[in-house]
C-alpha cells in the first residue's frame, strides 16, 4: 500500500468550483462528438490542479466549459458547474445564460484564463497595455490613469523589463515568452480566485517554459489563488501540480495528489502513460513500453470503459459492458473495474 | 563506429535580412555558423536546441533543400564513393536523395492530401525503379506492413489516418528507396505521448532491419537521450557541445547544455531543486563579438564578451567554450 | 511611418510612368495621324495653313518618332500643365475637363462613403448572425447587386422615377438651375438628384463589400484572441467592436485600392446614361470622334487620381494596423 | 518483420475515405442554390449552342407592321367557333392601330382570332451547329407564316426573344473565351511569379498592381474605341474578348501566385522533390491538383464579370457593333428614357436575362469556392 499521506485539502473551505457530471457535446455534420462525457471534479483554492491528458481527451473543452467559452457547435448538454463566490453565494455556471451579467462578472474577475498560443490569443493590433487595462476598467472601479499604473505594476510583477515602455507595445513586438507573460499579467490583474491555464507553455522553449511555470507558481502563492493547469506534459505536472486529474476520451479516469498519481498510479492508462515516456537521466531502456493502438475516433466511442480497446487488463464481459465510475477513498479516485471491489473478485 | 557516412565541415547558411526591392540588405542571420561534425554509420546522431537555434536549417542544408552559403558536406555510402553535396547538380542530388531520406515534423503537411497512399509512398519507387501497377502496389503494401499499417490502406487518402498513422506513412515513404541515412526533423514532437513511444520503437526497429543511420533533430531532451547515441547541442547557429549521450547528459560541460538540462521538467514530483540556474534573456540577444551565449551565461567573464570561444576537444566531446572547467 | 511613406511613394513612380505610357499608347492607337484628320477636317473649311501645321508639329512632335512625341506630351503636362488641345472643340483640354473631373471625384467619393455606411453594419450583422434570415437576405440582395450592371440599374431607376414618381431624370440639377449661380435652392435640388447616381454606382460595390466584410469577420470571430477577450468578461458587443471588427477592418480599408477604380469606372458609364456633367459623357464623345488628346488626358488624370486614392488607402491602412507600419 | 501494433477497429465511419474530388462534389451538392445554378448555367449554354433551334423567329427578320409590339402572352384555353372551351397552346392575334393625332401605335387583341402554338414546329430554315440544314424549331406558332412576339419586338419589328437567344451565343461565349485567355495569361504569369520569385516576381507584381489601379472602363473604352468600325464582326468580337479578358487575368495571376508561394513552402512539395520528381513533375502532380479547385471557382466567378464588361462596352457603342447581336447591343436599343417608356420590354427582357445569367454564374462560382475550401465555416 502507498504511504499514508496527510489529508492535504483543507476540508473546512469549500472548493472554488465543483463540476458534477458535466457533458459538453459538439453537434457536427458527421455526428455528435462527445468531447466531455461526464466529468466530476473539484477545484480548491490555493492549490494547483493539473489536468493531464493527450490531445482530444476533452481537457481543454472541459476548462472552457467552466467559463462558458466553448465555441459553436459545442454546447453543455448536462451537468453543473458550481462556483462558490467569495461572498458565500453559489452560482451554477453551466446553467447561466450566455452573455449574462453574472457570468461576465465572474469571467476575468473571479476566474481568469490563459491560453496556449500567446501570439494568437492576444488581440493583434491592440496595444498590450490597453488589453490589460481593459479588464481593470471592466471589473474594478478605476480611472484610466489608475488602471494604467496598476497594469504597469502587473507587467513589472510578471518580469517584463521596462514595463512602462512595453505598455505601449503591440503583441508582435514581443517574443513568445514575453507575450505569455503579458497574457499572465492580463489574467491576473484583477487578482482572480482561480486561474485556468490551458497548455500555457506548450508553444515555448524549455528554458522559457521553466520561467513561466516558476512565475505561475510564485504568483499563485502570493495571491493565494487556485490554479487549474491543463497539460499533456508529465514533467510539467510533476513539477507544478499538487492535485492531478487524468482524462481520457472526455472522462476523468483517475484523480489524486501528485504523489499518488506518480508513485502509485491506479488506472492502467495512467500507469501506461508514465511508463511510455522517456525520462532524462533514467537507466536506458532499449524499447519504450508503448500503449498499443490509438485513441478511438471520437464518433466511435467504445462501449463500457473507453480505454478497453488499448488496455492489457480487460475483464471480458465487464469492461466492454459497464462504464466504470470514479470511486475511491479521499482524494485518490479511479474509474476502473480492476479497482472496484466486486470486479476485482471477478478478475 | 569509425566509419563516417557524413562529414560536415565549416558549414555556413546565412540569410539576408532587410533586403527589398529598393532597400539595401542590412545584415545577415547566421542560421548555421561554421558547423563541423561527422556522423558515423549505424548511429543515431541527435541535434538539439531551442527554437531559432538553427537545427532545422542545418537539417535542410544537409538535405540540400536549402543551399548553404559555404562549407562542405561529404556523403559516403556503401555503394558509392565519397560525394560532395555542396554544388552537386540536381541530377546528382536526385541520386543522393535515394540514399538520404527525410521524415518531416508535421505528417499532415508532408503528405499531399490529394494523393492516395499508393502514390505518396510509392512515388520515389516510381521514379527510381520505374515500378508500376501491381509490382508497385506489392512493394508499397510491404512497406505499409513494415511500419505497422494495413495493406488495405493503399487506396486511401491521408485524411483518413490519425496523426500517428500519418507519421508511419511518412516513415514508410522515407524507407521506400532503402536509404542508408534518414534525417528526422522533429519527427515525433507533434505526436501524443502514447503514439510517440510507438513511433520511437518503430524507428529503432527499422534501424536494425535496414542498417540505418539517423540524424535526429528534436527539442525534447528526454526523447533525444533515449533515442540517440551522440548528441550535438546547438545555440544560435553553432554547435556548442557535441558528445556521446552518456557524457552529455550525465556530465554536461557547456553552461548552455547544463541550463537546458536544468530547465527540463522531470516527471518526478518534487524533484526540482529549490531554484535552478535558468538562463536569463532570450535567444535572440545577439552579440557582435565574443561568445554568443555570453549575454545569458551565468559564468560569463570578460574574455567571453571579447573573443569567440575556441572549439575544444575534451576526451570524446567537442566543446565551444572559454571556461569548460567552470561548470 | 516616414520610411513607409517614402517607400510607398517610390513604388508609385513606376506605376505612374506606366499609366502615362499606356495612356499615350491609347492616344496613338487609332489609325492615322491627328494632323491628317485635322487637315482633312479643316480642308473642308478652307484648309490648314502651313504655319498652323508647323506650330502643331513643333508642339506635339507629330510625324516624329514615338518617344519624341511622348516626351513632348509629358513635357507639356509636367512643366506647363498643358494637356494639349481638343481637336473637336478647338479648345485647350484644360478648359474642358477640370469641372467635370471635380464632379466625377465628388460623386466617387460620396459613393465610397455611401458604400461604407451601408456595407459595414450589414457585413458585421451578416457575420455575427450567420445563417439567420437577415444574413440570407443580405447575401441574396448582395448577389443581385453584383449581378445588375450599373447602367441597367441606372436605366431601371430612371424609368421607375419617371413613371411612378414623375421626377425629372438625368443631370445633377433640374434644367432651370443649370445656368444659375449656386444658391440654397439649387443645392437642395442637387441633393434631390445626386442620390440616384450615388446609389446606382454604389450598389455593386456595397454588395461586394458586404460579402468581404462578412468573410473577413467570420475569419476573425473564432480566433483565440476573441475567446481571450470573452474570458476577460467583456460584453459580446464590446469585444466584437474592439477586437475582431477592428482587425477585419484592415482588408476592408485596403479595398479602397480596388474599389476606387471600379467606382470611377461605374461613375463614367452611369454618367453617360444619366447625362451627368462629369467626365463620362465627355470621354465617350471624345473617344467616339477620336479626339485623342482630350480622351488621353481624361484617362491619364482619372488613372492618376485613382493611383493617389490607392496610396491614401495604403496610408490609412498603415495608420490602422501597426503591423504594416513596422514591416 | 518488425513488431507491429495492429491498429484497432479501423472500420469507423470516416467521411474522409472519399477522395478529395468526391468530397468536393458532395459538399457542392449540399449547396442547393449553387447546384440549381449549375443546372441553369448548363441550360443557358445549351440554348446558346442550339440558338436557332430555340429561337422561334429569324432574329434578323424585320416587320413593318410589328413595330414595338408588346410581349404576347401564351394562353391555354380558347373558345372554338362553336363556343366550346378547348385546350391548346395559343397566342392572341394582334391588330395595329395608329392614332392619327399623336402618331402613336397601339396593339389590340383581336377577339376570336388565335395563333396556335406548338413544339417542334416548322419555321425558317437554318444550319444546326453550322452543318445541317433544318427548319424545325423548339417552340413557336404552328403555321410558319404567323409571327408571335413572346417578349415583344423592337423598332424594326424584330423578335426580341429570338434576338436574346441568339445574343446568348456572343455574350456567354465572350465570358468563356475571355476566361480561357485570362487563364492562360494569369496562370503562366502567376505561376512564373510564384515559382521563381525574386526580381521576376517583383516585375510581374508591379505590372499587376499597375493594371489594377487603372479604372477599367476608361481603359477599355480607350482600347475599344480604337477598333475601326469597318472591321469584320469576327475580328471585332475577338478583340473585344481580349480587352475584356484584361480584367480577369490580374486577379487570377495574383491568386495563382499566392497559391504557388504558399505551396512552395509546404512540406509535401519538398517531400515530392526529395522523392526525385523534377520541377515540372512537382508542378503537374502536386501543385496544380492542389489549387485547381480554387482556380475553377475563380474562373467561374470571372465569367460574369466579363459578361458584364462586354455588355457595358457594347451598350456604350464602343464594343461590339449592332450587326452583331449580343445582350449589350440589344440593350443599346433601350438607351434613352423615351424608348424605355414607350417599350419597357426592350430594357426588361434583355436586362433580366443578363441578371439571371450573371446571378446563376455567381452562385455557381460561390458554391464551387465553398466546396473547394477545406476550411470553410
Amino acid at each position: 500500500m502507498m504511504p499514508q499521506t496527510p489529508m492535504p485539502i483543507d476540508q473546512l473551505t469549500k472548493p472554488l468550483v465543483e463540476i458534477r457530471d458535466l457533458k459538453t457535446h459538439f453537434f457536427t455534420d458527421d455526428g455528435v462528438i462527445k468531447a466531455v462525457e461526464g466529468v466530476d471534479l473539484d477545484v480548491h483554492p490555493n492549490r494547483t490542479l493539473c489536468i493531464l491528458g493527450e490531445s482530444g481527451c476533452g481537457k481543454s473543452i472541459m476548462a472552457r466549459s467552466i467559463l462558458r467559452i466553448v465555441d459553436a457547435p459545442g454546447r453543455i448538454v448536462q451537468g453543473s458547474i458550481t462556483y462558490n463566490a467569495a461572498n458565500g453565494r453559489a452560482i451554477d455556471l453551466a446553467s447561466a445564460r450566455p452573455g449574462s451579467r453574472a457570468l461576465r462578472d465572474i469571467r476575468g474577475q473571479d476566474i481568469a484564463m490563459i491560453f496556449q498560443e500567446p501570439m494568437s490569443s492576444l488581440g493583434p493590433i491592440t496595444k498590450i497595455g490597453k488589453q490589460i487595462t481593459e479588464a481593470l476598467l471592466l471589473h474594478r472601479n478605476m480611472s484610466k490613469p489608475e488602471a494604467k499604473e496598476a497594469a504597469i505594476e502587473m507587467l513589472n510583477k510578471v518580469g517584463i523589463p521596462k514595463p512602462a515602455d512595453r505598455f505601449e507595445a503591440y503583441p508582435f513586438e514581443l517574443s513568445g515568452g514575453m507575450r505569455q507573460r503579458a497574457m499572465i499579467a492580463m489574467a491576473l490583474c484583477c487578482q482572480p480566485r482561480l486561474l485556468i491555464a490551458d497548455e500555457p507553455t506548450t508553444a515555448l522553449d524549455v528554458t522559457t517554459q521553466a520561467q513561466i511555470l516558476d512565475l505561475i507558481a510564485e504568483l499563485k502563492n502570493e495571491l493565494e489563488m487556485g490554479v487549474m493547469l491543463i497539460t499533456h506534459d508529465l514533467g510539467v505536472v510533476a513539477e507544478v501540480a499538487e492535485d492531478v486529474a487524468v482524462m481520457y476520451m472526455g472522462r476523468v479516469v483517475e484523480t489524486g495528489s501528485v504523489e499518488q498519481i506518480f508513485e502509485s498510479p491506479q488506472h492502467p492508462y495512467t500507469r501506461a502513460l508514465l511508463d511510455s515516456i522517456p525520462r532524462l537521466g533514467a537507466p536506458r531502456r532499449r524499447r519504450l513500453p508503448a500503449i498499443r493502438g490509438m485513441v478511438p475516433h471520437p464518433l466511435a466511442r467504445p462501449s463500457g470503459c473507453t480505454f478497453r480497446t488499448r488496455c492489457d487488463h480487460v475483464i471480458s464481459g465487464v469492461c466492454d459492458q459497464v462504464q466504470p465510475q470514479l470511486a475511491g477513498q479521499g482524494t485518490a479516485q479511479v474509474a476502473c473495474h480492476l479497482h472496484t471491489p466486486s470486479e476485482v473478485q471477478h478478475g | 563506429m569509425a566509419d563516417p557516412v557524413l562529414k560536415v565541415r565549416n558549414l555556413d547558411m546565412h540569410f539576408p535580412i532587410g533586403g527589398s526591392f529598393f532597400g539595401k540588405q542590412t545584415d545577415v542571420v547566421r542560421a548555421v555558423d561554421k558547423i563541423s561534425f561527422d556522423v558515423f554509420r549505424g548511429e543515431s546522431f541527435g541535434i538539439v536546441g531551442e527554437s531559432g537555434s538553427g537545427k532545422t536549417t542545418l537539417g535542410r542544408c544537409i538535405m540540400r533543400t536549402l543551399d548553404p552559403s559555404a562549407g562542405s558536406i561529404k556523403l559516403t555510402t556503401k555503394t558509392r564513393p565519397e560525394a560532395e553535396l555542396i554544388g552537386a547538380s540536381r541530377a546528382e542530388m536526385t541520386a543522393i536523395w535515394r540514399d538520404m531520406r527525410m521524415v518531416f515534423q508535421d505528417p499532415q503537411s508532408s503528405l499531399n492530401p490529394r494523393l492516395r497512399v499508393l502514390d505518396l509512398v510509392g512515388q520515389a519507387l516510381q521514379k527510381s525503379e520505374g515500378l508500376k501497377g501491381q509490382a508497385l502496389a506489392d512493394r508499397v503494401g510491404d512497406l505499409l506492413e513494415q511500419v505497422g499499417l494495413q495493406r488495405a490502406f493503399l487506396m486511401r487518402y491521408p485524411n483518413a489516418f490519425s496523426g500517428g498513422q500519418r507519421q508511419r506513412l511518412g516513415i514508410a515513404r522515407a524507407l521506400a528507396t532503402k536509404p542508408e541515412i534518414v534525417i528526422a526533423d522533429e519527427a515525433v514532437s507533434a505526436l501524443d505521448v502514447s503514439i510517440q513511444a510507438q513511433t520511437l520503437n518503430l524507428m529503432q526497429d527499422l534501424q536494425e532491419d535496414y542498417d540505418l543511420t539517423y540524424i535526429f533533430i528534436a527539442h525534447d531532451l528526454a526523447v533525444v537521450e533515449h533515442f540517440c547515441d551522440r548528441v550535438a547541442v546547438m545555440y544560435l547557429g553553432q554547435i556548442v557541445e557535441l558528445a556521446d549521450r552518456d557524457t552529455l547528459f550525465r556530465a554536461p560541460k557547456h553552461p548552455y547544455t547544463k541550463a537546458l538540462l536544468d530547465a527540463v521538467p522531470r516527471p518526478v514530483p518534487k524533484a526540482r531543486s529549490a531554484k535552478r540556474v535558468a538562463p536569463i534573456g532570450k535567444v535572440s540577444d545577439r552579440v557582435s563579438t565574443g561568445c554568443k551565449f555570453a549575454p545569458r551565461c551565468p559564468l560569463a567573464q570578460d574574455v567571453c564578451w571579447s573573443s569567440e570561444p575556441p572549439t575544444l576537444t575534451l576526451g570524446s566531446s567537442q566543446l565551444k567554450c572559454h571556461r569548460p572547467d567552470a561548470v | 511611418m516616414l520610411q513607409f511613406l517614402s517607400r510607398r511613394l517610390l513604388y508609385m513612380i513606376p506605376t505612374v510612368f506606366l499609366v502615362s505610357v499606356v495612356t499615350f499608347a491609347i492616344i496613338q492607337l487609332p489609325p492615322g495621324d491627328y494632323l491628317d484628320s485635322l487637315a482633312a477636317e479643316l480642308s473642308d473649311n478652307g484648309g490648314l495653313d502651313e504655319g498652323t501645321r508647323l506650330a502643331l508639329e513643333a508642339q506635339y512632335g507629330l510625324g516624329q518618332p514615338m518617344h519624341v512625341q511622348y516626351f513632348k506630351w509629358m513635357k507639356g503636362i509636367l512643366l506647363e500643365g498643358n494637356f494639349g488641345i481638343s481637336f473637336e472643340k478647338n479648345l485647350p483640354v484644360n478648359d474642358l475637363i477640370w469641372d467635370r473631373l471635380g464632379w466625377t471625384f465628388a460623386i466617387s467619393t460620396l459613393t465610397l462613403l455611401f458604400i461604407w455606411i451601408i456595407a459595414l453594419p450589414i457585413g458585421i450583422y451578416s457575420a455575427v448572425r450567420k445563417y439567420s434570415f437577415g444574413d440570407y437576405l443580405a447575401t441574396f440582395l448582395g448577389f443581385i447587386g453584383l449581378a445588375v450592371p450599373n447602367f441597367l440599374l441606372a436605366l431601371v431607376m430612371m424609368y421607375v422615377a419617371f413613371k411612378y414618381f414623375g421626377q425629372s431624370v438625368g443631370g445633377l440639377v433640374s434644367p432651370q438651375y443649370l445656368e444659375e449661380a449656386w444658391s440654397w435652392d439649387k443645392f437642395i435640388d442637387l441633393l434631390k438628384h445626386i442620390w440616384m447616381p450615388i446609389v446606382v454606382v454604389g450598389t455593386s460595390g456595397a454588395a461586394a463589400l458586404i460579402r468581404i466584410m462578412r468573410a473577413n469577420l467570420l475569419d476573425e470571430l473564432y480566433r483565440p484572441y476573441v475567446v481571450t477577450a470573452r474570458a476577460k468578461g467583456m460584453s459580446e458587443f464590446q469585444l466584437l467592436l474592439r477586437y475582431p471588427v477592428r482587425v477585419a477592418l484592415n482588408p476592408f480599408v485596403s479595398t479602397i485600392g480596388w474599389i476606387l477604380p471600379t467606382l470611377v469606372s461605374g461613375e463614367i458609364i452611369v454618367a453617360v446614361v444619366m447625362n451627368l456633367p462629369t467626365t463620362g459623357p465627355l470621354l465617350l464623345r471624345a473617344l467616339l470622334v477620336q479626339d485623342m488628346y482630350l480622351a488621353g488626358s481624361l484617362i491619364l488624370i482619372v488613372s492618376m487620381l485613382t493611383v493617389l486614392g490607392t496610396l491614401i488607402s495604403d496610408l490609412l491602412l498603415a495608420w490602422i494596423d501597426p503591423r504594416i507600419r513596422y514591416q | 518483420m518488425t513488431a507491429i501494433d495492429q491498429p484497432h477497429d479501423t472500420s469507423v465511419i470516416m467521411p474522409e475515405l472519399l477522395g478529395p474530388w468526391a468530397l468536393m462534389w458532395r459538399k457542392f451538392r449540399r449547396h442547393r442554390i449553387a447546384y440549381a445554378s449549375l443546372c441553369l448555367v448548363v441550360m443557358i449554354y445549351i440554348v446558346a449552342l442550339f440558338g436557332n433551334f430555340f429561337a422561334p423567329e429569324d432574329f434578323t427578320d424585320t416587320n413593318r407592321r410589328g413595330i414595338y409590339v408588346p410581349p404576347q402572352g401564351i394562353h391555354l384555353f380558347y373558345e372554338d367557333k362553336s363556343g366550346d372551351r378547348q385546350f391548346g397552346l395559343h397566342a392572341k392575334a394582334l391588330k395595329m392601330e395608329v392614332d392619327q393625332a399623336t402618331m402613336r401605335r397601339s396593339y389590340e387583341e383581336q377577339s376570336g382570332k388565335i395563333v396556335p402554338l406548338g413544339f417542334f414546329v416548322k419555321g425558317h430554315s437554318y444550319k444546326l451547329l453550322g452543318f445541317w440544314k433544318v427548319d424545325r424549331h423548339f417552340f413557336g406558332p404552328k403555321k410558319p407564316k404567323d409571327v408571335v412576339y413572346f417578349l415583344g419586338s423592337d423598332r424594326l419589328g424584330r423578335d426580341i426573344l429570338s434576338r436574346i437567344i441568339i445574343g446568348t451565343q456572343v455574350s456567354m461565349s465572350i465570358g468563356l473565351v475571355g476566361v480561357v485567355v485570362s487563364l492562360l495569361i494569369g496562370v503562366s504569369l502567376g505561376g512564373v511569379s510564384g515559382y521563381y520569385g525574386g526580381w521576376i516576381d517583383n516585375v510581374i507584381q508591379r505590372l499587376i498592381e499597375f493594371l489594377r489601379s487603372i479604372p477599367t472602363i476608361p481603359l477599355w473604352m480607350g482600347l475599344a474605341a480604337a477598333i475601326p468600325l469597318g472591321w469584320p464582326p469576327l475580328r471585332t468580337y475577338f478583340v473585344v474578348t481580349l480587352i475584356v479578358s484584361m480584367i480577369g487575368w490580374t486577379s487570377l495571376a495574383r491568386e495563382v501566385r499566392g497559391k504557388f508561394l504558399s505551396l512552395r513552402k509546404e512540406d509535401f512539395i519538398t517531400a515530392a522533390r526529395l522523392d526525385g520528381l523534377s520541377d515540372w513533375e512537382v508542378i503537374r502532380k502536386h501543385m496544380v491538383p492542389s489549387f485547381s479547385s480554387h482556380i475553377i471557382a475563380s474562373l467561374t466567378l470571372a465569367v460574369p464579370l466579363m459578361i458584364l464588361a462586354e455588355t457595358s462596352l457594347s451598350f456604350l457603342g464602343i464594343g461590339l457593333q449592332p450587326s452583331i447581336v449580343s445582350w449589350g447591343t440589344l440593350l443599346k436599343e433601350a438607351q434613352n428614357i423615351r424608348t424605355i417608356i414607350e417599350a419597357p420590354w426592350l430594357l426588361i427582357a434583355p436586362g433580366a436575362t443578363i441578371v439571371i445569367a450573371v446571378l446563376a454564374l455567381n452562385f455557381l462560382g460561390d458554391g464551387l469556392r465553398d466546396a473547394a475550401d477545406p476550411h470553410a465555416h
